[in-house]
């Protein structure tokens, strides 16, 4: 829900006066630097966001932001924030979490968050690490990870949010590198209008207990070659030089060249953001190399909190009861004299 | 085994109590419902006490699937189910078996002799008949083929066995109706609306009441029917309730006086469940009963509703309690109102889940880490549920904290006449919302009396701030780890619950009010309390009863009242909780306790015998 | 791992001296006559096999099995299975677990167990309802339920435990319904033969608060027409006549008619169930009409138990400390004479 | 501002108290621990007390981000990291601004002078250069130029300025070598290890430390070096060790004593992670030290793995101990052995992660529904988290019940020397393991003494068995919702845990052994407390420290102890949880309360002054 007649804020209007105390490089301050900039840009008035978060680092995230917020209990912020937005559906919430807050402590929050469809946007900060209890592995950490809690490699396979997501019945999903503001506002101004459960996990590098996770998708050398930018309705071109992109071949995704073995651009698969079959959003969500970043699902569909208000209001103009007393003096009572 | 040799006369009683018992399926909570409405209608006074197994439907006829209730009416207030069974209607052996034992010699045994078959008397345990066997000597037993009168009566309207089978019970109740010259007209009434779609149901239910009433009343062998009057109540309007549905209704006043909507976040557990089911019913009031994957998704939605505004509570029980433990303490520290619901049960850990304890008493004042003090009360009769659901909404927005209100499961399924309240007659509760400031807002900044701090709604412009579970520092909340703040913080946290005892009313005796022994309760025991209390002084004992509704914080005047007695024992369903609680705030005081934990509440005669005994002993 | 030296069992040798107390017509009486039967063509000791469960009707099962058990707490069996399995590798360990146990409290534990891969079998009785307190909406609740909380009918929509076990990582996943003791017999040898979490969805019926909630599937007159009996390498043919079949059209399952339009058996799809890309499989666990039965998915692979064990193993053999007292005396230690 | 103006004569002090502080990224902790260490080997007793922040890497030069270390060596016993500090080493403005009220009037400050620039000065929250203001004239300021001086010292390795810039912490503590006479070996042949294939980083750290150690000697400004001779020590092979390592190292001697292997089943939190760190590390024992993915599957996957036959513990934090009450409770119930291990933190909620307190002893013996007794114990010192530990697994294997060991994040996160113990010299453990029963197996048939039940392991033939969390039938364990049954288990759950009291040492008195007063205390803050009372004791005070490590049951003689002293003081860093306890047990006494809630341990002179007043007044 928008008004029309909205001031007109600048990131400026979303810093609170906090100092922000992220190590130096971590990533968290380029998507707090990106909120910051994408809020002006959803018309919507200050005091209807509210930032909602567990514990972890990135989880101190509504600290840094001059809007309501709560800085929760370890995984517990998709629970604060689905009472928050049932409370009132006019809020936009939104949620800060991690890869332990959401996916270990926070999982089944996580899961029934998505299964509702609870009109927030959740900003997963994944460094594959926890990073504020310094250094153990998490549930999206990899096989043989070596890390506190690991010192002979991780032997426990991780999850993948985009899997574990439209598994539990996402909607939306999106995902952006840690570094990549453009497309981090980007993302969030469309996770805003979506109205729906949007899940948008954040590549996040963790330059202390994690750093170059991501390297192969991110430095500066590959990364044109190793993400694959989707957007509703055009086709899934990528490349340095534009020139490659996925067709389908049976059940399987294949990186194909334009211009080789007589490939047009016409093969080239066209992205369906909104196809409620998952399908196809599953495969890339899936697919390792390039990895697929942008607003890989975007369903519409019925949220929980919506539904919720919309039938209290239709009940509520029906019924003859107007008090309390009205139900208390119905049915069966009795007198005594 | 037949009343051939019983001579009763006709007797007009103060006060009767009968128990339904039969298979979980065979309609006995219906039964003792409609027993106990059609009574209240009267002017009786009731209290009811239904008892099922954990089973959803157990196999027909073993012990282990007897359901019963029990209703104890009177001409005088009664406060409790009572002990003693004076009518036990058995609709098999082994609820016979099961039940045998509470009837004293002389009372009256209403059995199904068709259910008395060679299978059930061995599901039952039995080793022969036992109505062949001297064992009912003692009692006046009254025999009936309860089932096949039953099916005779409604033979030709063409229901199918099964069904038909399941008016049996209305035949019972129709015999028991007759016994204390009840009506049959509400019971008629509530099945015309109840099946309003199915008339073969109606036809038949209403058939086996009246066939049931007519036999008692032809039956040469049936003792003339009792007298139960009216009951002195105040005057009013009644209706007749139980713990559960108070609780959810004086939750519903509380939203509708404060101005503020009510937001329910909670998992299913027994014996709470009620309580989400009724207000799932409200959608007309705004409620948002909103199921939870979890006990903990259900707690921290309610912080997360409180902090929009709404008037936001979480019901669980003791297994529910221990899971939200850590976000209570999330509650104390961003201080905002709410209130969490326990309806205690037996424990530990699954324990005797459909039975009645008040175990949890020390889980709610110390379940959390950390120094989190959080306001503590019980309510203590089914209908007083309301009351106390509608105090603890009161505290918990005027004080912004979070109170746990502890009923239990006794009162929570047992009902009494309500005498109807109207919001108008409730006292105000005063939210401290605030819509603008001037200068910054400090969200931690508080009332100088009760030390409150004032609730910003998101959406409120202008009052943007952040709260939680990191220690905060004083007045602007932003967070903080200087020692000296937190020593401050931890006492400040402390004061506001302690001064809530300026908020509260005193303490109250009931019977002496000073002298021998004071007998001190707390929550659901209250009716067996005050029911032994009082019939002692009555007779002449300086006995006294203080039974407490606020735990934490004490009512101010509780050390002053404890001086005024020689004696002092607490009883609790429990090994010694409160008395606990209060050996610690008064160790002055030597304390006697009774406790007992056997999942069941206290016993009238259990309890005078141990106040005698205590009175006659050093 | 399976001995060889085995005495040999009756489904007897199963049964506890505890009385069944489900309510005459629960699927459940079923499912534990199934599990008593399935046992003794295991090839294990009786010792050697653990029944765990958390809180709800389903839930008792361990005390009706003559076998070691823990009836655990609402939620928690997985995480019970786990420590049992990590403690004793040797061991079979079971799980019976309600849809409120398993997808509601129990979820993350569940999406966990699947993560890790821990060689249990878990029966998840979906009855779409919670039977124990009474009648309750579930996760797996249909919309517009109405149940004793859901009044005006359930507005959350269900998860779907196939999507969400394979979301999670599921190696293994069958289905089956509820009555149907023959198949739930074999898939139950299968389960026990797979190393890995065996995640086996039992469409159980709740003759008391959600009766029929598969008669669509389940009735005599349409079942054969309903469930698409799938086994790894056979067609996917079902149907009275046994001439349904599914083919892949696009990406997409499509039920033909042999013998129609041209259609062949061999144009079948055959099925895979050991093919480690999920989108086939997940593709049959959501099909609506006909409801896939069988083993969908058995995909070999490492067991974080197994993993854990074997590594212990390893490492043990390797190190020169023998005793703790070893570890205290050596490194950086120092006299005081 | 110099010490041109102080005369200082060489000293041989008793004991030294030494804090290092600097930025979080400055390596204060490893400078710290090395000077401990070194100092451990001369033969000093050291107490230390690591203190930082809850960022992880907080900005340069921010009040928030100092992270400091503070060792205390000693020529005699020390218990304490210290209250005033001797020397304090300060590496930027922000370390000086938050440190300078420990240091008193005297003592000596080194400042890396190159730090206060303009930005870092304003940075602390100083309007002007602190050097340069009168505020230092007490103190004896020593200003070095570390940081470039450090440069300078390795400017021609190669190393890239961040990476040399890292270095100049052990300039610092080459300085303070020297001030105190300590051989560099210990510390070089620590890099030459550590970065074994780090060259260059092993040449920086050298020689920083000695460009450091040689502008000490060298500088004349520097007083004389301070001389800390060897304490007497019991002769024996001594190691430094941390409370968590302690900890750690207990469960694996009790592990391998037992005969069983050791299972954790855990969720990070701090201050508890670094035991699961520790257990991961020694697969080769067997250990199996799983991360759960919460708290409750820590707890729960324990019991399972009790249930299976092993040595099983979980360790947590305050907020984990609340999500694992719920679990703990079915423990209870099913009467399985198993060790939860809570490294207190400040509460409530997320609190003061990083801080210390004792506030989750009440939620350690009431955190959980029901009636549901466990055995409550606590550690004491860093290096007695090795007893515990191993008691604790004793206890529970035993007695078949489950017990809590608290500890703390003082004692965890500090150092002591520890006299290295032998599994050998440590008590027996026999668990109550059967492999076979003549007839059925009733797992609920206990031992007459302790009470315990058996242990019998899934894959033993013949003993298959259900337990679980609804109430238990005596003796067979099936299911029983009996009301005299109830109450019996109910006792015998108490009763079991009662009886251990039989099991444990008595409580033994320091000090006086009667007279005036009697302080008591329980856990971390044994330090504290011991040396205060001791050198009042010493100073002819007819005072004694009664330190409890056993919670719950109390030792057998508590009471009798109590009766010898006039006066009682129980001191706690909580707002008086065990001050309830006893009370609640001995109301006959009159209790004065101590209790300090900032997240820091005692100070001994605050005690002092506190135990004087007392001792004055009245
Ligand atoms: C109940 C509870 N358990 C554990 C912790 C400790 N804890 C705090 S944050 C965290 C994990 C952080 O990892 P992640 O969520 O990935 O966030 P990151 O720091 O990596 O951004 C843990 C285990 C806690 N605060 N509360
Ligand atoms: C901590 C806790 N919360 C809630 C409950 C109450 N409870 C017991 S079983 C159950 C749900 C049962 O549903 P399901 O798991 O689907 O099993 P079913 O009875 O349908 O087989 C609930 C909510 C409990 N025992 N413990
Ligand atoms: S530890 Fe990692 S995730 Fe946390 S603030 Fe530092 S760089 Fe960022
Ligand atoms: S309530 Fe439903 S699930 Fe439970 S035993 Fe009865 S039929 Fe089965
Ligand atoms: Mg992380
Ligand atoms: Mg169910």
């Amino acid at each position: 829900m928008t008004d029309t007649n909205k001031p007109v804020y600048t990131f400026k209007d979303f810093a609170s006066d906090q100092e922000v105390r992220w190590c130096p490089g971590c990533d968290d301050y380029v998507v707090l630097r990106s909120i910051q900039k994408a809020l002006p840009l959803m018309n919507r008035k200050k005091e209807d966001f509210v930032f909602v978060s567990g514990i972890g680092c990135s989880s101190r995230f509504p600290y840094y932001m001059d809007t309501y917020g709560i800085h929760g209990i370890h995984g517990r912020a998709a629970a604060l924030a689905t009472g928050i937005k049932l409370a009132n559906h006019d809020l936009s919430v939104w949620i800060a979490t991690g890869d332990g807050d959401s996916l270990a402590i926070g999982g089944n929050h996580f899961i029934h968050l998505i299964r509702r469809n609870i009109d927030v946007n959740l900003i997963l900060f994944n460094n594959e690490i926890y990073g504020l209890t310094k250094g153990q592995f998490s549930p999206t950490s990899l096989i043989g990870q070596k890390t506190k809690s690991s010192p002979f490699g991780n032997i426990q396979p991780p999850f993948h949010p985009g899997e574990l997501a439209i598994g539990s019945g996402s909607k939306f999903f999106a995902r952006v590198a840690g570094g990549d503001t453009k497309l981090q506002q980007r993302i969030f101004v469309e996770a805003e209008k979506f109205e729906g459960a949007a899940i948008i996990e954040v590549m996040q590098n963790c330059v202390i207990f994690n750093d170059g996770a991501y390297d192969k998708y991110t430095d500066k050398a590959v990364k044109s070659d190793a993400q694959l930018r989707v957007e509703h309705g055009k086709p899934m071109i990528f490349g340095k030089e534009n020139n490659k992109g996925l067709v389908l071949e049976g059940l399987k995704l294949k990186v194909v060249t334009i211009g080789e073995n007589g490939v047009t651009e016409g093969d080239i698969l066209v992205h369906n953001a909104i196809d409620p079959d998952p399908t196809l959003h599953l495969m890339l969500a899936r697919l390792e190399m390039p990895i697929v970043v942008g607003v890989i699902r975007a369903v519409p569909g019925k949220t929980v909190d919506e539904l919720c208000n919309l039938r209290l209001a239709e009940t509520r103009a029906k019924s003859p009861f107007k008090s309390v007393n009205d139900l208390f003096a119905s049915g069966e009572t009795y007198e005594v004299k | 085994m037949t009343t051939e040799n019983t001579h009763l006369e006709k007797r007009s009683l103060k006060n009767v109590v009968i128990r339904f018992v039969g298979d979980s399926g065979d309609g006995m909570q219906l039964t003792g419902t409609q027993f106990s409405a059609t009574s209240a209608l009267l002017g009786n006074d009731i209290a009811t006490f239904p008892n099922y197994p954990s089973e959803i439907r157990a196999p027909q006829g073993t012990v282990y699937g007897v359901s019963g209730f029990q209703v104890h009416i009177g001409e005088s207030a009664v406060h409790t189910p009572g002990d003693d069974v004076d009518v036990l209607v058995a609709m098999n052996p082994a609820a016979l078996k099961t039940n045998l034992s509470s009837v004293p010699p002389g009372k009256t045994i209403i059995v199904d002799t068709d259910s008395f078959t060679k299978k059930n008397i061995a599901k039952a345990g039995y080793e022969e008949n036992p109505l062949l066997t001297s064992q009912m000597d003692p009692y006046v037993v009254i025999e009936a083929p309860i089932t096949s009168l039953t099916l005779e009566s409604i033979k030709d309207i063409g229901l199918d066995k099964s069904s038909a089978d399941r008016s049996k019970n209305m035949f019972a109740l129709g015999m028991v109706y007759w016994m204390f010259s009840r009506p049959l007209e509400h019971t008629i009434d509530f099945f015309k609306k109840k099946f309003k779609n199915k008339p073969l149901v109606i036809e038949a239910n209403i058939r086996a009441l009246k066939a049931g009433y007519n036999y008692a009343q032809t039956l040469e062998l049936m003792p003339s029917p009792f007298v139960v009057l009216p009951a002195k109540m105040e005057p009013g309007t009644y209706r007749i309730i139980n713990g559960n549905t108070a609780t959810a209704w004086g939750f519903m006043a509380a939203a509708e006086k404060s101005g503020l909507e009510l937001y329910l976040g909670s998992y299913p557990i027994t014996p709470a469940s009620d309580i989400l089911h009724e207000l799932a019913k409200h959608l007309h009031f705004g409620v948002k009963a909103f199921q939870a994957e979890d006990e903990i998704a259900g707690v921290v939605s309610t912080i997360g509703a409180s902090f929009a505004g709404e008037l936001a509570i979480t019901t669980t029980s003791g297994p529910g309690l221990a899971l939200k433990g850590e976000a209570i303490g999330l509650a104390i520290m961003m201080e905002m109102p709410m209130v969490i619901v326990n309806v205690q049960r037996g424990g530990p850990s699954t324990g005797l889940p459909t039975k009645t304890e008040q175990s949890d008493l020390l889980q709610a004042m110390y379940g959390r880490n950390g120094e989190s003090p959080a306001i503590v009360i019980a309510a203590s009769t089914p209908e007083n549920c309301f009351d106390y659901a509608f105090i603890a909404s009161k505290l918990a927005v005027e004080h912004m904290t979070p109170v746990i209100l502890l009923t239990d499961g006794y009162i929570a399924n047992g009902s009494a006449p309500w005498k109807i309240k109207t919001v108008e007659e409730m006292p105000e509760i005063k939210n401290r919302k605030v819509t603008g400031v001037e200068g910054t807002y400090e969200p931690y900044e508080r009332d100088p009396e009760t030390l409150a701090r004032t609730w910003a709604v998101p959406g409120t412009p202008g009052l943007e701030h952040r709260v939680g579970g990191l220690e905060k520092q004083d007045i602007t909340g932003n967070v903080s780890m200087d020692p000296e703040n937190h020593q401050h913080m931890t006492k400040i946290r402390q004061e506001k619950v302690d001064r809530v005892a300026n908020y509260i009313p005193e303490l109250e005796v009931e019977g002496a009010q000073e002298g021998d022994l004071l007998v001190v309760g707390w929550g659901g025991t209250y009716g067996s309390l005050f029911t032994a209390v009082n019939s002692m002084y009555e007779n002449g004992e300086k006995i006294g009863l203080a039974h407490f509704n606020y735990i934490n914080p004490l009512p101010k005047n509780t050390k002053e009242i404890f001086k005024r007695f020689k004696k002092i024992v607490v009883c609790e369903l429990n090994m010694g909780q409160f008395h606990m609680v209060l050996t610690s705030h008064f160790p002055e005081f030597e304390y006697y306790k009774h406790n007992k934990i056997q999942g069941l509440p206290f016993s009238v005669v259990e309890l005078m015998n141990k106040f005698q005994q205590i009175l006659d002993n050093k």
